[in-house]
Protein backbone atom coordinates (compact mmCIF):
# COMPACT_ATOMS: atom_id res chain seq x y z
CA UNK A 1 0.00 0.00 0.00
CA UNK A 2 1.07 3.73 -0.38
CA UNK A 3 -0.37 6.50 1.66
CA UNK A 4 -1.17 9.60 -0.13
CA UNK A 5 -1.43 12.69 1.83
CA UNK A 6 -2.84 16.59 0.84
CA UNK A 7 -2.00 19.29 2.70
CA UNK A 8 -3.61 23.15 3.11
CA UNK A 9 -5.54 24.72 0.29
CA UNK A 10 -4.60 21.66 -1.77
CA UNK A 11 -6.58 19.19 0.61
CA UNK A 12 -9.48 21.43 0.27
CA UNK A 13 -9.20 22.14 -3.34
CA UNK A 14 -8.79 18.06 -3.86
CA UNK A 15 -11.57 17.48 -1.19
CA UNK A 16 -9.05 14.76 0.13
CA UNK A 17 -7.27 14.71 3.02
CA UNK A 18 -5.48 10.67 3.31
CA UNK A 19 -5.92 7.74 0.61
CA UNK A 20 -4.14 4.41 0.50
CA UNK A 21 -3.73 2.94 -3.05
CA UNK A 22 -2.19 -0.83 -4.65
CA UNK A 23 1.33 0.19 -5.27
CA UNK A 24 1.37 -1.25 -8.90
CA UNK A 25 4.28 -1.80 -10.99
CA UNK A 26 6.36 1.45 -12.09
CA UNK A 27 4.13 3.76 -10.13
CA UNK A 28 5.07 7.69 -10.94
CA UNK A 29 4.34 10.46 -8.49
CA UNK A 30 2.73 12.13 -11.38
CA UNK A 31 0.54 8.54 -12.33
CA UNK A 32 -0.91 8.72 -8.08
CA UNK A 33 -2.23 12.08 -8.73
CA UNK A 34 -3.78 11.11 -11.97
CA UNK A 35 -5.50 7.75 -10.32
CA UNK A 36 -6.23 9.89 -6.96
CA UNK A 37 -7.44 13.75 -7.77
CA UNK A 38 -10.18 12.68 -10.20
CA UNK A 39 -8.94 14.09 -13.24
CA UNK A 40 -8.51 17.45 -11.37
CA UNK A 41 -5.34 19.25 -14.05
CA UNK A 42 -2.15 19.54 -11.49
CA UNK A 43 -2.17 22.80 -10.18
CA UNK A 44 1.13 24.55 -10.64
CA UNK A 45 3.72 25.69 -7.88
CA UNK A 46 2.34 21.82 -6.23
CA UNK A 47 5.28 20.58 -4.27
CA UNK A 48 5.56 16.71 -3.66
CA UNK A 49 7.24 14.48 -1.63
CA UNK A 50 8.13 10.91 -0.68
CA UNK A 51 8.66 9.61 2.67
CA UNK A 52 9.16 13.29 3.84
CA UNK A 53 11.82 14.15 1.22
CA UNK A 54 10.99 16.82 -1.63
CA UNK A 55 10.56 15.13 -4.88
CA UNK A 56 9.23 14.81 -8.20
CA UNK A 57 6.51 14.04 -11.01
CA UNK A 58 8.73 11.15 -12.53
CA UNK A 59 9.73 9.61 -9.54
CA UNK A 60 8.97 6.11 -8.55
CA UNK A 61 6.87 4.98 -5.68
CA UNK A 62 7.15 1.61 -4.37
CA UNK A 63 4.61 -0.43 -1.26
CA UNK A 64 5.09 1.07 1.82
CA UNK A 65 6.11 5.04 1.01
CA UNK A 66 3.82 8.10 1.59
CA UNK A 67 3.22 10.67 -0.70
CA UNK A 68 2.66 14.14 0.31
CA UNK A 69 1.39 16.65 -2.38
CA UNK A 70 1.33 20.29 -0.88
CA UNK A 71 0.96 23.94 -2.06
CA UNK A 72 3.80 26.19 -1.21
CA UNK A 73 4.65 26.66 1.80
CA UNK A 74 4.11 30.08 3.96
CA UNK A 75 5.94 29.61 7.45
CA UNK A 76 7.87 31.51 9.34
CA UNK B 1 20.95 21.80 17.61
CA UNK B 2 17.41 22.42 18.86
CA UNK B 3 14.34 21.82 16.46
CA UNK B 4 10.88 22.53 18.20
CA UNK B 5 7.63 22.57 16.99
CA UNK B 6 4.77 24.00 19.16
CA UNK B 7 1.19 24.10 19.76
CA UNK B 8 1.61 26.76 22.55
CA UNK B 9 2.18 30.54 23.10
CA UNK B 10 6.16 31.00 23.58
CA UNK B 11 7.93 33.31 25.41
CA UNK B 12 11.32 33.41 22.67
CA UNK B 13 13.57 35.70 25.24
CA UNK B 14 12.48 32.68 28.14
CA UNK B 15 14.02 30.12 25.39
CA UNK B 16 17.39 31.83 24.45
CA UNK B 17 18.07 32.90 27.96
CA UNK B 18 17.63 28.74 29.04
CA UNK B 19 20.01 28.01 25.78
CA UNK B 20 23.16 27.96 27.88
CA UNK B 21 26.42 27.28 25.81
CA UNK B 22 29.88 27.24 27.86
CA UNK B 23 30.61 30.69 29.17
CA UNK B 24 33.70 32.15 27.40
CA UNK B 25 33.37 30.20 24.18
CA UNK B 26 30.78 32.16 21.96
CA UNK B 27 31.20 35.60 21.03
CA UNK B 28 28.30 36.56 19.10
CA UNK B 29 24.29 35.00 18.91
CA UNK B 30 22.36 36.07 15.86
CA UNK B 31 18.85 35.61 16.91
CA UNK B 32 15.15 36.08 14.55
CA UNK B 33 12.07 35.81 15.95
CA UNK B 34 8.67 36.36 13.60
CA UNK B 35 5.22 37.74 14.98
CA UNK B 36 2.07 37.33 13.76
CA UNK B 37 1.07 41.16 12.80
CA UNK B 38 -2.32 41.94 12.05
CA UNK B 39 -2.59 43.21 9.08
CA UNK B 40 -1.45 41.29 6.02
CA UNK B 41 -1.49 42.48 2.44
CA UNK B 42 -4.27 45.76 3.01
CA UNK B 43 -6.41 43.47 5.75
CA UNK B 44 -7.36 43.43 9.10
CA UNK B 45 -6.14 39.97 10.56
CA UNK B 46 -7.39 38.45 13.40
CA UNK B 47 -6.64 35.24 13.54
CA UNK B 48 -4.43 33.01 12.27
CA UNK B 49 -3.99 28.61 11.80
CA UNK B 50 -0.73 27.56 11.24
CA UNK B 51 -0.63 24.17 9.43
CA UNK B 52 2.52 21.54 9.18
CA UNK B 53 3.26 18.42 7.94
CA UNK B 54 4.26 16.36 10.96
CA UNK B 55 7.77 15.01 11.10
CA UNK B 56 8.63 16.30 7.79
CA UNK B 57 8.34 19.36 9.34
CA UNK B 58 10.77 18.94 11.89
CA UNK B 59 12.82 16.49 9.57
CA UNK B 60 13.32 19.81 6.85
CA UNK B 61 14.06 21.80 9.69
CA UNK B 62 17.30 19.59 11.57
CA UNK B 63 18.45 19.22 7.60
CA UNK B 64 18.67 22.88 6.95
CA UNK B 65 20.51 23.09 10.90
CA UNK B 66 22.64 20.77 9.65
CA UNK B 67 23.96 22.53 6.43
CA UNK B 68 23.72 25.64 8.09
CA UNK B 69 26.73 24.13 10.89
CA UNK B 70 28.13 23.19 8.10
CA UNK B 71 28.91 26.00 6.14
CA UNK B 72 29.54 28.35 8.92
CA UNK B 73 31.95 28.69 11.93
CA UNK B 74 29.57 28.46 14.11
CA UNK B 75 28.63 26.51 17.13
CA UNK B 76 25.08 26.43 17.83
CA UNK B 77 21.40 26.80 15.95
CA UNK B 78 17.58 26.54 17.23
CA UNK B 79 14.32 26.57 15.75
CA UNK B 80 11.41 26.75 17.01
CA UNK B 81 8.00 27.20 15.36
CA UNK B 82 4.16 27.59 16.40
CA UNK B 83 1.92 25.40 15.14
CA UNK B 84 -2.23 25.89 15.57
CA UNK B 85 -4.44 29.04 16.22
CA UNK B 86 -2.42 32.03 16.52
CA UNK B 87 -3.04 35.89 17.52
CA UNK B 88 -1.88 38.88 16.66
CA UNK B 89 1.09 39.52 18.27
CA UNK B 90 1.56 36.10 18.98
CA UNK B 91 5.49 34.74 18.23
CA UNK B 92 5.67 32.48 15.32
CA UNK B 93 8.76 31.52 15.00
CA UNK B 94 12.11 31.87 16.79
CA UNK B 95 16.17 30.87 14.89
CA UNK B 96 19.12 31.59 16.49
CA UNK B 97 22.93 31.32 15.82
CA UNK B 98 25.81 31.33 17.63
CA UNK B 99 29.52 31.51 17.07
CA UNK B 100 32.75 32.93 17.80
CA UNK B 101 32.54 35.95 15.75
CA UNK B 102 29.22 37.94 14.26
CA UNK B 103 29.59 37.14 10.49
CA UNK B 104 28.92 33.59 10.38
CA UNK B 105 25.94 33.98 13.50
CA UNK B 106 24.22 36.91 11.20
CA UNK B 107 24.54 35.09 8.16
CA UNK B 108 23.61 31.77 9.22
CA UNK B 109 20.25 32.97 10.83
CA UNK B 110 19.43 34.71 8.16
CA UNK B 111 20.10 31.93 5.90
CA UNK B 112 18.00 29.34 8.10
CA UNK B 113 14.76 31.73 8.32
CA UNK B 114 15.57 31.84 4.77
CA UNK B 115 15.73 28.29 4.14
CA UNK B 116 12.39 27.62 6.67
CA UNK B 117 10.72 30.29 4.37
CA UNK B 118 11.36 28.82 1.18
CA UNK B 119 11.13 25.10 1.87
CA UNK B 120 9.77 24.23 5.22
CA UNK B 121 6.16 22.74 4.97
CA UNK B 122 3.99 25.28 6.68
CA UNK B 123 1.11 26.86 5.85
CA UNK B 124 -1.25 29.70 6.94
CA UNK B 125 -5.05 30.09 6.72
CA UNK B 126 -5.54 33.77 7.77
CA UNK B 127 -9.08 34.79 9.26
CA UNK B 128 -9.95 38.44 8.25
CA UNK B 129 -12.36 40.50 10.58
CA UNK B 130 -14.86 40.53 8.03
CA UNK B 131 -14.74 36.41 9.17
CA UNK B 132 -13.35 35.82 5.89
CA UNK B 133 -10.51 32.87 5.79
CA UNK B 134 -8.21 32.83 3.12
CA UNK B 135 -5.03 31.03 2.72
CA UNK B 136 -1.73 33.17 2.26
CA UNK B 137 -0.28 32.46 -0.43
CA UNK B 138 2.77 34.93 -0.72
CA UNK B 139 5.64 34.62 1.61
CA UNK C 1 15.09 54.27 19.58
CA UNK C 2 16.75 53.44 22.70
CA UNK C 3 20.63 54.09 23.22
CA UNK C 4 22.46 52.74 26.18
CA UNK C 5 25.76 52.24 28.16
CA UNK C 6 25.88 50.09 31.29
CA UNK C 7 28.43 49.56 33.59
CA UNK C 8 26.73 46.53 35.02
CA UNK C 9 26.09 42.88 33.86
CA UNK C 10 22.92 42.87 31.96
CA UNK C 11 20.46 40.46 30.61
CA UNK C 12 19.72 40.75 27.11
CA UNK C 13 17.09 38.66 26.87
CA UNK C 14 15.31 40.67 29.91
CA UNK C 15 15.97 44.16 27.92
CA UNK C 16 14.62 42.75 24.94
CA UNK C 17 11.57 41.58 26.74
CA UNK C 18 10.88 44.60 28.56
CA UNK C 19 11.03 46.83 25.64
CA UNK C 20 7.44 45.77 23.98
CA UNK C 21 6.03 47.19 20.96
CA UNK C 22 2.30 47.41 20.28
CA UNK C 23 1.24 43.94 19.88
CA UNK C 24 0.05 43.19 16.10
CA UNK C 25 2.17 46.28 14.52
CA UNK C 26 5.06 44.38 14.13
CA UNK C 27 6.50 41.05 12.21
CA UNK C 28 10.15 41.01 12.85
CA UNK C 29 12.57 41.00 15.60
CA UNK C 30 16.17 41.08 14.45
CA UNK C 31 18.87 41.10 17.00
CA UNK C 32 22.21 40.49 18.04
CA UNK C 33 24.22 40.30 20.94
CA UNK C 34 27.68 40.41 21.63
CA UNK C 35 29.87 38.39 24.43
CA UNK C 36 33.24 38.03 26.08
CA UNK C 37 35.18 35.39 25.17
CA UNK C 38 38.01 33.66 27.11
CA UNK C 39 40.41 33.34 23.89
CA UNK C 40 41.58 36.37 21.58
CA UNK C 41 44.23 35.85 18.71
CA UNK C 42 45.28 32.79 20.08
CA UNK C 43 45.97 33.66 23.76
CA UNK C 44 43.38 32.84 26.91
CA UNK C 45 41.86 36.03 28.31
CA UNK C 46 41.31 36.75 31.99
CA UNK C 47 39.24 39.92 32.23
CA UNK C 48 38.79 42.76 29.95
CA UNK C 49 38.41 46.34 30.33
CA UNK C 50 36.01 48.48 27.97
CA UNK C 51 36.77 52.60 27.75
CA UNK C 52 34.91 54.36 26.06
CA UNK C 53 34.27 58.52 25.10
CA UNK C 54 31.84 59.86 27.53
CA UNK C 55 28.38 61.81 25.53
CA UNK C 56 30.30 60.87 22.30
CA UNK C 57 29.48 57.66 22.06
CA UNK C 58 25.76 57.66 22.96
CA UNK C 59 26.17 60.62 19.89
CA UNK C 60 27.30 58.04 17.85
CA UNK C 61 25.17 55.29 18.64
CA UNK C 62 21.91 57.58 18.49
CA UNK C 63 23.79 58.82 14.84
CA UNK C 64 23.71 55.31 13.63
CA UNK C 65 20.84 54.58 15.05
CA UNK C 66 18.49 57.36 13.26
CA UNK C 67 20.09 56.90 10.14
CA UNK C 68 19.09 52.93 10.29
CA UNK C 69 15.89 54.50 11.04
CA UNK C 70 15.64 56.56 8.07
CA UNK C 71 17.23 54.09 5.29
CA UNK C 72 15.24 51.12 6.19
CA UNK C 73 11.72 50.41 6.74
CA UNK C 74 12.34 49.37 10.66
CA UNK C 75 10.19 50.79 13.51
CA UNK C 76 12.61 50.84 16.43
CA UNK C 77 16.37 50.08 17.45
CA UNK C 78 18.13 49.01 20.47
CA UNK C 79 21.78 49.38 21.44
CA UNK C 80 22.72 48.65 25.16
CA UNK C 81 26.49 48.27 25.42
CA UNK C 82 28.86 47.75 28.24
CA UNK C 83 31.91 49.35 29.74
CA UNK C 84 34.17 49.31 32.29
CA UNK C 85 35.87 45.82 33.65
CA UNK C 86 34.33 42.41 32.46
CA UNK C 87 34.81 38.90 32.48
CA UNK C 88 34.50 36.26 29.97
CA UNK C 89 30.92 34.89 29.39
CA UNK C 90 29.90 38.61 30.24
CA UNK C 91 27.28 40.12 27.27
CA UNK C 92 29.38 43.30 25.48
CA UNK C 93 26.66 44.57 23.39
CA UNK C 94 22.83 44.30 22.26
CA UNK C 95 21.19 45.35 19.16
CA UNK C 96 17.92 44.91 17.63
CA UNK C 97 15.51 46.04 15.36
CA UNK C 98 11.86 45.83 14.77
CA UNK C 99 10.07 45.47 11.58
CA UNK C 100 7.02 44.86 9.67
CA UNK C 101 9.05 42.51 7.58
CA UNK C 102 11.79 40.08 8.21
CA UNK C 103 14.33 41.61 5.12
CA UNK C 104 14.57 45.34 6.75
CA UNK C 105 14.79 43.97 10.32
CA UNK C 106 17.75 41.74 9.35
CA UNK C 107 19.37 44.50 7.53
CA UNK C 108 18.99 47.11 9.61
CA UNK C 109 19.96 44.94 12.46
CA UNK C 110 23.70 44.19 10.59
CA UNK C 111 24.32 47.57 9.44
CA UNK C 112 23.72 48.96 13.64
CA UNK C 113 26.79 46.46 14.48
CA UNK C 114 28.83 47.02 11.26
CA UNK C 115 28.81 50.75 12.08
CA UNK C 116 29.02 50.51 15.69
CA UNK C 117 32.31 48.07 15.11
CA UNK C 118 33.87 51.05 12.74
CA UNK C 119 33.11 53.70 14.31
CA UNK C 120 31.88 53.96 18.21
CA UNK C 121 34.59 55.04 20.28
CA UNK C 122 34.90 52.40 22.55
CA UNK C 123 38.36 50.30 23.14
CA UNK C 124 38.86 46.98 24.90
CA UNK C 125 41.44 46.24 27.02
CA UNK C 126 42.18 42.70 27.60
CA UNK C 127 44.60 40.84 30.55
CA UNK C 128 45.34 37.60 29.58
CA UNK C 129 46.11 34.56 31.56
CA UNK C 130 49.64 35.42 32.10
CA UNK C 131 48.75 38.95 33.47
CA UNK C 132 49.72 40.62 30.19
CA UNK C 133 47.72 43.69 29.72
CA UNK C 134 47.03 44.66 26.05
CA UNK C 135 44.82 46.91 24.01
CA UNK C 136 43.10 45.03 21.32
CA UNK C 137 43.88 46.57 17.95
CA UNK C 138 41.85 44.13 15.09
CA UNK C 139 38.55 44.57 15.63
CA UNK D 1 40.01 77.79 25.83
CA UNK D 2 39.93 74.64 24.46
CA UNK D 3 40.25 71.13 26.10
CA UNK D 4 42.26 67.99 24.44
CA UNK D 5 41.13 64.79 25.71
CA UNK D 6 42.65 61.41 24.60
CA UNK D 7 41.36 58.12 24.94
CA UNK D 8 42.46 54.41 25.45
CA UNK D 9 46.01 53.31 23.86
CA UNK D 10 46.85 57.00 22.79
CA UNK D 11 46.27 58.47 25.92
CA UNK D 12 49.03 56.11 27.14
CA UNK D 13 51.76 56.45 24.49
CA UNK D 14 51.12 60.67 24.45
CA UNK D 15 51.02 60.45 28.51
CA UNK D 16 48.46 62.54 28.50
CA UNK D 17 45.04 62.27 29.36
CA UNK D 18 43.40 66.03 29.44
CA UNK D 19 44.96 69.37 28.11
CA UNK D 20 43.68 72.90 28.03
CA UNK D 21 45.47 75.45 25.86
CA UNK D 22 44.66 78.97 25.06
CA UNK D 23 42.56 79.30 21.52
CA UNK D 24 44.98 81.23 19.13
CA UNK D 25 44.31 81.85 15.59
CA UNK D 26 43.43 80.06 12.74
CA UNK D 27 44.34 77.11 15.23
CA UNK D 28 43.76 73.74 13.26
CA UNK D 29 43.97 70.37 14.78
CA UNK D 30 47.47 69.76 13.24
CA UNK D 31 48.33 72.51 15.42
CA UNK D 32 47.07 71.35 18.36
CA UNK D 33 48.64 67.84 18.05
CA UNK D 34 51.85 69.24 17.22
CA UNK D 35 51.73 72.02 20.30
CA UNK D 36 50.52 69.28 22.94
CA UNK D 37 52.05 66.27 21.87
CA UNK D 38 56.13 67.38 22.56
CA UNK D 39 57.52 66.26 18.82
CA UNK D 40 55.50 62.70 19.54
CA UNK D 41 54.80 62.12 15.45
CA UNK D 42 51.23 61.60 14.91
CA UNK D 43 50.52 57.80 14.54
CA UNK D 44 49.03 56.21 11.68
CA UNK D 45 45.44 55.71 11.74
CA UNK D 46 44.72 58.09 14.53
CA UNK D 47 40.91 59.67 14.89
CA UNK D 48 39.78 62.95 15.75
CA UNK D 49 36.69 64.99 16.70
CA UNK D 50 35.94 68.27 17.49
CA UNK D 51 33.14 68.50 19.79
CA UNK D 52 32.53 64.60 19.27
CA UNK D 53 32.11 64.39 15.65
CA UNK D 54 34.61 63.11 13.75
CA UNK D 55 36.97 65.54 11.83
CA UNK D 56 40.40 65.74 10.31
CA UNK D 57 43.83 67.16 10.81
CA UNK D 58 42.89 70.56 8.76
CA UNK D 59 40.05 71.38 10.92
CA UNK D 60 39.96 74.62 12.75
CA UNK D 61 39.26 74.78 16.16
CA UNK D 62 37.72 77.57 18.39
CA UNK D 63 37.49 78.81 21.62
CA UNK D 64 35.59 76.27 23.91
CA UNK D 65 35.74 73.51 21.82
CA UNK D 66 36.37 70.27 22.76
CA UNK D 67 39.36 68.21 20.82
CA UNK D 68 39.59 64.47 21.19
CA UNK D 69 42.54 62.16 20.21
CA UNK D 70 41.96 58.40 19.71
CA UNK D 71 43.04 55.28 18.33
CA UNK D 72 40.77 52.81 15.85
CA UNK D 73 37.86 52.27 17.50
CA UNK D 74 37.53 48.20 19.24
CA UNK D 75 33.94 47.95 20.68
CA UNK D 76 31.03 45.56 20.39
Amino acid sequence: MVTIKFFASLREEVGKNEVQIEAGEQLTIAKIWNQVCDGIPLPNHVLMAINMEYTDLNSLVKDGDEVAFFPPVTGG
Amino acid sequence: MLVKIIPNEFNPWKYLQEHELQAGKFGATATFIGTMRDYNVGDTVKSMFLEHYPNMTEKHLQKISNIALQRWDILDTLIIHRVGEILPGDNIVLVAAWAGHRAPAFEACRFLMEELKAKAPFWKRETLVNNEVRWVDAN
